[in-house]
């Protein structure tokens, strides 16, 4: 009887909490996005599988480990217990995804045409006015944001899901959960959030602007631009030395060429492996105390806001080039510099061919759209500097 | 403390944004220069960029493209054969 | 000449006891059963040479780092040291692999005839019998084993090699090596243990039962149903959550059709790599103080009656469900409920086309095949959470 | 204490047994009922079991089921390629 | 403005030192020699990489973690911190690749020809010889080295970069950049290092020797092989065991047959993901205090002096045999017993091709080349042994 | 203490030497009457060394030797399915 009892005190009816029922209800809510909505699954299914083995009373999935005092384990702690601080809290697994994209990455279309690297950096505007807008609402009491939070609700701007997630590991690890999930969902929402934006701030002339064929780039300059990239950042901004550094790696494994076998398993095997776990640790942060408030509401807003924000700035970084320079460019492409790779280049592209069917975009909008990658991997050194010292 | 909050808010836009367009500008001339150069040095056959472009933007790119030639190279083999066969 | 002896002391020949010596032997059968004879040789190739190196005498496999007294590593640890204390006491390795088991399994003959299930729940019967029978003989003063040494030795009859590492893994890790080779040897020995057993309860009338055709399974299913699962875990039995919730969402990036390249790698690299390190880490814990006593001869005793009792539970379960239900099952798909997988499913349908050569029971087999799995995962959870309070 | 022994044996066969058979007798229910609802709310196209199946029971599946049809297509255009020489 | 400062202040201009400097351009060296000269890519690539990235000053990549009093973390440590303790201080990382070097390693041509085990222990008089001349250099008070740093630089005449890695870790960790360079800067170097001695040490005719066809090899052989190395280390040299163990234990998964998974695996994704970590965190070495001195100049000579004394001492011991037996070996493939496999077996057979266009020498070097690998792992468990006892 | 450091060099030379040379000695006996013992009690179909070594000389193999087996019988059987279309 006593059994019987202790089996029902142990059973998840007789603990949950309101509090985790509901945010399992979120889990299960995230993986219907991810499978049945298509948004960014390769995060949103274990972000969301995580949210609910986390919630799970009882299951201890979160639980530390304990020890005599001896040092003697006594009680191992729980999966997502390890993962989190082996791998999000040292931010040794949003670098090794870095270097995976980077080895996934073509600067081709970049090395091309070079000035695209300016609507990368016009996209980061999002990232910035939203801390002002984190700021504005934590001055006028409606939430309550600290400057390091700030800065991470900003950083989901730059629409890069590693670099959210290594910001805020670094500045406000309680806001992982909603950041991350705010970060993923609007990358997901690119093709709903930017057309209208870009349609607004274009004429129909501009969109059906053509653009020269991309000149073709040769081996050695693929090889020396991640040493190039990697030296500047070396010399200039060394907090941005991780995220970039890391990338420049697996760029030039990718480009070398005479590193297939390495390049190969970042790209697949190794990437794999830490996308499963990063997306189950960030789970692990999607607790009821931290999710269920106002303060994700309005991360959730901010958010959108930065897309909206960043999206607009390229565009009007690009018409801003094009009043200045003789080679025109496509302003739609600027749409591409908040990165959101591949998505936001291919929402360039769509719009471009619905102003005009032969206009083809991708490979001109692939140029701001990495772009975009290194901007808001220079804005997240910044940031981590300027606030460390805050 | 709410002014300092405010004002810490403007110094990031103001340093932040100026840091990122300092870097990139920096980097459209490094680059264009870098590619200048680099192709003085080494005279060097381009390769097409679509195709690669392309395959950048298709994730599961990684394991096809090892795996092709050496099937093309078999298939190539296997119709040799057995075209010298009939 | 001081050189010389010193070789010659550290030399494996002047260190080796008798019982390194054994257990090295025993390492080498490992490795011809598994090699030579087929066993489960993903499991014993590892464990086999794992024992081996642990009683190298003086190779230090199994030495513990030594740290100064600030905190500096004076003399690093062994292999395997790392690998048990990391993966093993942890129980990640075994959740990793549960991980990768669910996406490889198809609930696809599950879901078409779910009251198989029972037949998965009934074989389990031989994990409760066997701790009776442990218990008894510690009664009887015969052998000695204490409750949560008798539960580890019950999960052998799961079948089910994971489930039975982190059961024993938590319980009594002492006993891991015995436990987990009997484990894995008992499940490579189901073509010999269970046909006797399946043709001893019934008649060749019942074992010529044909079953009607599965239906088809849509795709929409196949994705509930691990949610289905995860969800009834969580309210009802948390303690299991750990293995299932693992199982399940394994089985989820498989069946979404979204994330197959993490399935892919889940089922694959990442698998493989866990496989390797699990069984070295197993064999870590194969020395002759562990090994070689009287109670491993009771461990692989009570293992095989373990093994015979769930073969039977699951075919009279069969038998009984028959005498209720107008649909009938071919009572050999009951032996498959212990899991195994998908030997016993194999061993069902070999002894089916034994008494008809036209009934292939492979695909109605499995059913019952995976649901053994479930069921032991369950019978962990419950063993776990009792023990523990006991 | 080996009375207590036996007795938590006792219990541990009576409370994880009856849990087991309880715990899956619901699963029984709910999956039948899952089905139910669900294929009434997707209509959907069903897959053929059996083929996926057999891949379930092969452990080298997975590795096996993303080349063939990459090969498969290869050698198609390979064959058409061919002939159209002729 | 004081946040100009601060960014300034933090920049990589203002805070390089010179030495950081210059270590950055050897880093970018050793991925000139590794892209552009082909110098062993798969290491050189990473580890001049992360020569680059350890050097970047204020970026932090090999800084310690902080904890607070509670042991909180109050800053996570560099990337290549965590790499190098937990990878390469504990030794996980060189016996990780050794396991899969044991999956990819063909034993085949060694065990029709047993006898050129004996070249593969003559070419590691290069290891002791280097050692004696480390030692004499200390001794005349040229440079300062201690027994454990110049057993270390012996090492680096095994030719084989996870012995030099492993046993370096062990005797003298600060002299691991400047080992690991050496060791596969000079295995590159082997086309043109050992012609000229081989050429000046063999007359032609014996530079013509043809050699007897290898017999076939069965199966069995091939399997019981790796087993009777690991009872032979087991029983005389257990402090061989961890290196050859691992060997071992790869090679026997790969001729088992039975558990290919696992060793393909263990040759492809596990190989190339430790690979990549172990080459950064071998880059974490490198910084200015440690690589920047004359002793560095001392082991890139003594490494040069090992390699061309190991590959005399293997041909001479080739004429040796060749003056006491009658089955004549060409002298050539004993230059092949230094290891560096498979590039030294190559060499051989382009020179004996030179001597002979009809002279196929690739298989009956492959013996020696393998040999010379167990061969260096002996002499490292030989060291460790009595290095650690002076 | 020079002078230690030079014995414990010469000692280090003697020893290390002396045993990997009687190590390696002994493994060649040892495997010769391991492959005489091995190939009595097993009768065995030996396998084709040279292509064997080939592949282990290359560090790509592994993928290669899975793939291509595969990939010959898919050739096969489309190419025996072109030839009985004709
Ligand atoms: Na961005
Ligand atoms: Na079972
Ligand atoms: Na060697």
């Amino acid at each position: 009887m006593e059994n019987l009892i202790s089996l029902w005190a142990s059973s998840g009816l007789a603990q949950m909490q309101s509090g985790q029922l509901i945010m399992m209800l979120v889990g299960l809510g995230l993986l219907f996005l991810a499978i049945s909505k298509g948004f960014e699954p390769l995060l949103l299914v274990p972000i969301g599988f995580g949210t609910i083995l986390a919630n799970i009373p009882g299951a201890g999935f979160d639980a530390a480990p304990v020890y005599d005092a001896l040092g003697h384990l006594e009680s191992p702690g729980g999966l997502l217990y390890y993962i989190y601080h082996a791998g999000i809290e040292t931010g040794l697994f949003p670098l090794v995804i870095f270097m995976g994209v980077g080895a996934m990455t073509d600067f081709g279309p970049l090395l091309a045409n070079p000035k695209t690297l300016l609507l990368g950096a016009a996209a980061q505007v999002g990232i910035f006015t939203t801390i002002l807008g984190a700021v504005a609402l934590s001055h006028f009491g409606i939430l309550d944001f600290s400057i390091r939070e700030a800065a991470s609700i900003g950083i989901i701007g730059g629409a890069d899901g590693p670099t959210a997630i290594f910001v805020t590991s670094k500045l406000a690890p309680d806001l992982l959960g909603a950041i991350a999930v705010a970060a993923y969902s609007y990358m997901a929402l690119v093709p709903i959030i930017q057309p209208p934006i870009m349609r607004a701030l274009t004429t129909p002339a501009e969109r059906q602007i053509r653009m020269e064929q991309l000149r073709p780039v040769t081996k050695a300059e693929r090889i020396v631009f991640p040493l190039s990239l990697l030296v500047l950042v070396a010399l200039l901004l060394p907090d941005a030395a991780p995220l970039l550094g890391m990338f420049c790696f697996g760029n030039l494994m990718r480009e070398s060429g005479v590193v297939n076998r390495l390049s190969d398993t970042a790209q697949n095997a190794l990437i794999n492996i830490v996308t499963i776990f990063l997306g189950l640790g960030v789970g692990s942060k999607m607790s009821a105390e931290k999710f269920l408030n106002p303060e994700t509401m309005g991360i959730l807003a901010l958010g959108a806001v930065a897309f909206c924000i960043g999206t607009a700035s390229g565009v009007l970084m690009a018409k801003l080039m094009n009043s200045v320079s003789k080679h025109k460019v496509n302003p739609l492409i600027g749409a591409a510099g908040v990165s959101a790779v591949p998505m936001a280049a291919r929402v360039a592209n769509k719009v471009g061919l619905e102003a005009n069917s032969q206009n083809f975009l991708l490979m001109h909008a692939m140029g701001p759209n990495v772009a975009g990658v290194i901007g808001s991997a220079v804005a997240a050194g910044v940031m981590i500097n300027l606030v460390s010292g805050m | 403390m709410e002014s300092t909050l405010v004002s810490q808010g403007y110094d990031l836009l103001l340093y932040g944004m100026g840091t990122v367009f300092a870097f990139l500008t920096l980097l459209v001339g490094i680059t264009t220069l870098m590619s200048v150069v680099v192709n003085k040095l080494f005279v060097d056959v381009p390769e097409a960029t679509p195709s690669a472009v392309l395959n950048a933007s298709n994730g599961t790119a990684g394991a096809g493209s090892t795996v092709e030639p050496r099937i093309l190279k078999v298939i190539q083999a296997a119709i040799t054969q057995h075209r010298s066969k009939k």
